[in-house]
């Protein structure tokens, strides 16, 4: 395999935010016109987090994600076509119309959803690298979680539990400073969430989630103390998202001016930035892409419309496992 | 029901908002906690503008920590408050049940009597919008299981309004489950509206043909169903238990006694839900009244799926109310 | 029951030991863990000895922390490995049940089939040793509420030592309740016990004055029940249910069509426990067969008290059995 | 109110410990003759931590306690015939015999339990002191916890909370290193459990709970800064249970050695040895006190002895409260 060359990644990693971005923006317009339903959390403004973190991740490591978890699906491989099916709630959706945008899941690229209880995957990936670890294989976990999880019970035992017994999770916590509508400042003692990584032993870095090179850099340092089997790391990405929590959001806990500010340090405009600065930037590629991004979004839409339900005579499926011993 | 001069109209989320100011108004030992109840104006508009109207010590935002913000509301009971805790949905409330059942409901027993715990907790409930597996539950009935505390079910405006004061008047530990389905109801209000009886199930549709037990988002399915019956002359009697504990089995008594068949709709789980418990009740005090054997229709056992036809297919809807009453009728 | 030449005495709790030993030596990804499995030897001494003949890589000790223990577990399960998680008892359980109904019981579900959940839980529940309120709960009947777990209740030695192996080979989640108060049960296993099958009830006593329906540590007073009530000429048919979730419903149902009475005898607080559930399922498949009413002996609706006399009380009891069979029947 | 000497407060100080010990004698020789029953949690070993705290705090505060809450509820006020009563099931107990050891009440010392979940008495006691903040009360409610409750989920919810709202909580860690029959080096990443206060902006100590003057200090420091309305305080106090965890706990998890070597700084012992070494020990009012103490321990026996039964007719009372509205 030759190696990609330093702008052919940065393309790449661009291509990913731009497809989120886009995926998104769709799902909204979709959202409107009553196609997807349910609650959609987007995922606006913290692409780089995923989509950094990701690079350093092999399809063998494992993700375990939130409601607000597009990003990382798109970034960890599953494709926008089944997961614009499963917002359809068609079968051919990534967890077969069940689970819906909340619970995007996937076997094949060791996705374990699309948790919609705040903490909730964080004793799950515990879990995961408990079973790595026991079975002698260096595969990371890497559980993505908000700001507001940090606060719930899951957080402390789950850390305590996998520095303890120095399990390969990657703890990567989305501080968008925002828990739905409620600020940080109002949920928080200590608002610098890096901090508590001290009291369970566990190393800690904050880094700014809306450059995605930075975070890249420190998930990279992050996933190689987990790989080698060092145990688990903490690492926090001050992020922002741009739009409402949910759609039913009606953002009377913000100002459009702190929004507006953030806007400026979108994470989608500082990486092109970036990548002029380095020189690298060629206008036509980067139109393009748009093009081929647009394609690819169409391309997921159709393939969801195409889509077909799921015959209600087979809703009691999958409540128990159809066969004998796993 | 009642027709005042005054009735205006309004929905069920401003009428929970009403009660709540109301009670903020009356009791200053009264405060609302409770994730996003502040800032947010609560997860479903039910507590807007209440922090600009009593400030940030009576409206309090809480950190995601379900089970110290449910247990700060026992302890602040037991310190003199009379705190309304909302638990932004029953499917986060597990995460505080240890709280709720082995201190709120067992205090004042283990206590030997010295330590009531006036708290009422508030929570959403119920599926019905595509929320999936994880935002759909109905767990009113695991709630109803536990003696030391009790289960209130408002499935009308009126009690939306009422029920709040009757809990706050309460000595003992309060659940209200508000279904997700209902906040956007519209009904009329008098505007005298205030506490309600808590202790009675309430007969809202007389009949004799047979008799539909149910609550919450159900009660409005099984009255559509009734109406939509009666064109067909089946006259379904229609009951809102309206407390789940305890449950007030002499009204359903009263009615099976004159139908002599009970049809109940629930929109639990089936296995183990509180229309098993109200079936087993019915067996034990109204066996020789029955010209068949109690109904149940409850929700499918299935984690309940995103797709709305499979949500639909898991729930009690009008149609399947319908079917199962037809059923009954004929066969009697 | 089985009465081969090998046979020999053990307990409960040894059966239990056995099962878990078997299990480590069968299966390498087998592991256990939980609160004081390993160098205390486990609360009820189950585990004793386990951590020095496996190790510490498979005799986990866990730190007091229930949701992140069984959220592990679930995790390592989905991961390639068979854990045995121990929640010491039901009534520390409450702190891990968003783990268990929010991502044991849906994964499946939620991700269209792609992840199921091979994980064992066991607990330790029941009352009858004056532990009070909080330590004293049966909740058996809550968690055979929710569709996508399996719970079992063994009442014998046999089942102790098999029914774990039988969990173990399930694809799905399974919980396995042990009563407190038969850790010290002694009785008759062959040499060659093992897996037992899990979907049915097992009738252990046949008669035809009524039918018992009872599981866990009812079973034992139900069949001393029985045996006085023979005396008085009275023979009872005695079910263990065994499994609660899916409940065999046919193994009743055929006692009562030749019965034709049935008592439930149940340690959970009457309302809203499983005893509810089979009651009602009597009445839907079974109400033509029935001379009189369905009756439930339950738990008192009280947090259960220290006092030796008024625990006693609340839980039901030899005498209390005997004197619902002997009204049952005499009323016939 | 004159005031006491310094050999009279160490002489009370003294005559508390030693009526802890020997109540929880008596407790453990009338477990093996069957009067009391269920869960019994000795306390020996650990008496200057309830003795030390509670010399700073007021009748009006509050304490919040676990199952091994004997010597609290001694310390706190509630007689040892009421304590006895209780263990023998008596409705003279101070819990009417509803709630045995593991469950002693008291509302006239606000002696809020006596709660058997581990971590359970966590957020009551952050709610005891929000009513007392709302209220405008400066009251201190003290809540007791061992090592094993800090690591479940509510310890890291309640210090957050209590920090966050600056509330008048006085967390105090009785630290004997064992959680039943866990070391706290199988269950805490980081043993130092003073430290975990950082992570939640709450002052924090960790003091030699052997040491019944040092415990005083330290909880006096404590005890001042959460009345003066600066919030909570996380206090830790290292000490060992010199008996097994609870009646049927065969104590195969640590050897002989270590516990006499822990016998050695029994906490009655250092503290007679610290009043001789003040120059103020009086071996005759020792020995009267010794037989005092054995006087009230014989009383409270005879006053459980002599208890009544509750009418199983009230089987079903204090499930719901008796009378109107609170
Ligand atoms: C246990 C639990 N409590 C409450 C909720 C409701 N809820 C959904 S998202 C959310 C905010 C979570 O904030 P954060 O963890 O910061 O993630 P973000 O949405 O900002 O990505 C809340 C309160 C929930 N899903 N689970
Ligand atoms: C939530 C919960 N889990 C488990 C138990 C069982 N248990 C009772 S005491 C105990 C050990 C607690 O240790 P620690 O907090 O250090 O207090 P100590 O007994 O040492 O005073 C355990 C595991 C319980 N009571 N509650
Ligand atoms: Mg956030
Ligand atoms: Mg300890």
């Amino acid at each position: 395999m030759k190696t990609e060359s330093r702008k052919d990644k940065l393309q790449r990693m661009l291509r990913m935010m731009i497809l989120i971005r886009r995926l998104e923006e769709k799902s909204a317009e979709l959202y409107s016109a009553t196609k997807i339903r349910g609650f959609l959390h987007l995922y606006n403004g913290e692409e780089g987090v995923a989509v950094g973190v990701m690079e350093t991740l092999t399809p063998e490591d494992a993700v375990v994600a939130t409601y607000r978890e597009h990003g990382q699906a798109l970034a960890k491989g599953i494709g926008a076509g089944a997961i614009m099916a499963e917002m359809f709630g068609k079968q051919e959706g990534c967890s077969r119309g069940r689970g819906g945008s909340m619970h995007l899941f996937d076997a094949a690229t060791r996705f374990y959803g699309g948790n919609a209880i705040v903490g909730g995957g964080l004793p799950l990936s515990v879990g995961l690298a408990l079973a790595d670890k026991m079975q002698g294989k260096s595969r990371v976990t890497c559980c993505f979680f908000g700001d507001g999880a940090v606060a719930e019970g899951e957080f402390h035992e789950s850390m305590n539990l996998a520095s303890l017994w120095k399990l390969p999770v990657l703890f990567l916590c989305e501080n968008n400073l925002y828990a739905m509508g409620t600020s940080i400042r109002y949920t928080q003692a200590v608002q610098e969430l890096a901090a508590k990584g001290a009291g369970y032993g566990v190393p800690s870095a904050a880094v700014d989630g809306m450059d995605i090179l930075a975070v890249e850099e420190a998930a990279r340092i992050a996933a190689e103390h987990v790989r080698g089997g060092n145990g688990p790391y903490f690492l926090e990405c001050r992020t922002y998202r741009l739009r409402p929590h949910s759609m039913f959001d009606t953002e009377q806990y913000r100002t459009r001016d702190e929004v507006e500010e953030w806007k400026k340090r979108d994470p989608i405009d500082l990486f092109i930035q970036r990548i002029k600065d380095e020189g690298i930037w060629d206008e036509a590629e980067y139109v393009a892409m748009e093009s081929d991004v647009a394609e690819e979004i169409k391309a997921a839409v159709a393939f969801a419309e195409a889509g077909t339900m799921e015959p209600v005579e087979d809703l009691t499926r999958f409540v128990y496992a159809e066969g004998g011993r796993p | 029901m009642s027709e005042q001069p005054e009735a205006r109209i309004t929905t069920y989320r401003e009428a929970v908002r009403e009660a709540i100011r109301e009670a903020l108004m009356k009791d200053e030992r009264v405060f609302l906690m409770g994730e996003d109840v502040g800032h947010y104006g609560g997860c479903y508009a039910v507590s807007k503008g209440l922090l600009a109207e009593f400030g940030p010590e009576r409206i309090r935002d809480t950190p995601l920590s379900e089970s110290a913000f449910v247990g700060a509301g026992i302890g602040a009971a037991l310190g003199g408050m009379r705190p309304i805790v909302e638990v932004m949905t029953v499917n986060f409330s597990l995460l505080a049940l240890d709280q709720i059942l082995n201190n709120a409901a067992t205090l004042l027993h283990m206590s030997g009597g010295q330590f009531n715990v006036p708290l009422v907790i508030r929570m959403a409930t119920g599926a019905g919008k595509q929320l999936a597996a994880q935002h759909a539950h109905s767990l009113e009935g695991w709630y109803a299981h536990i003696p030391g505390i009790r289960v209130l079910s408002p499935a009308t405006i009126e009690d939306a309004r009422g029920m709040l004061w009757s809990a706050l008047l309460n000595p003992d530990p309060v659940i209200i489950f508000e279904n997700n389905t209902l906040y956007n109801l519209e009904g009329e209000l008098p505007a005298d509206a205030g506490a309600v009886d808590i202790d009675r199930a309430r007969v809202l549709r007389h009949g004799e043909a047979l008799t539909i037990i149910t609550y919450s988002a159900s009660l409005h399915k099984s009255l559509e169903a009734a109406e939509r019956l009666a064109l067909e002359g089946i006259e379904a009697e229609v009951i809102d238990l309206r407390t789940l504990r305890p449950l007030d089995d002499a009204t359903y008594l009263a009615s099976i006694a004159k139908t002599h068949r009970a049809l109940i709709v629930d929109e639990g789980w089936r296995s183990g839900s509180i229309s098993a418990e109200i079936s087993a009740r019915i067996m034990e005090q109204a066996f020789y009244d029955l010209d068949l054997p109690v109904s149940r229709l409850c929700s499918a056992e299935v984690p309940i799926p995103y797709a709305k036809h499979l949500e639909d297919a898991a729930i009690p809807q009008v149609d399947s109310i319908m079917a199962e009453a037809r059923r009954m009728v004929r066969h009697g």
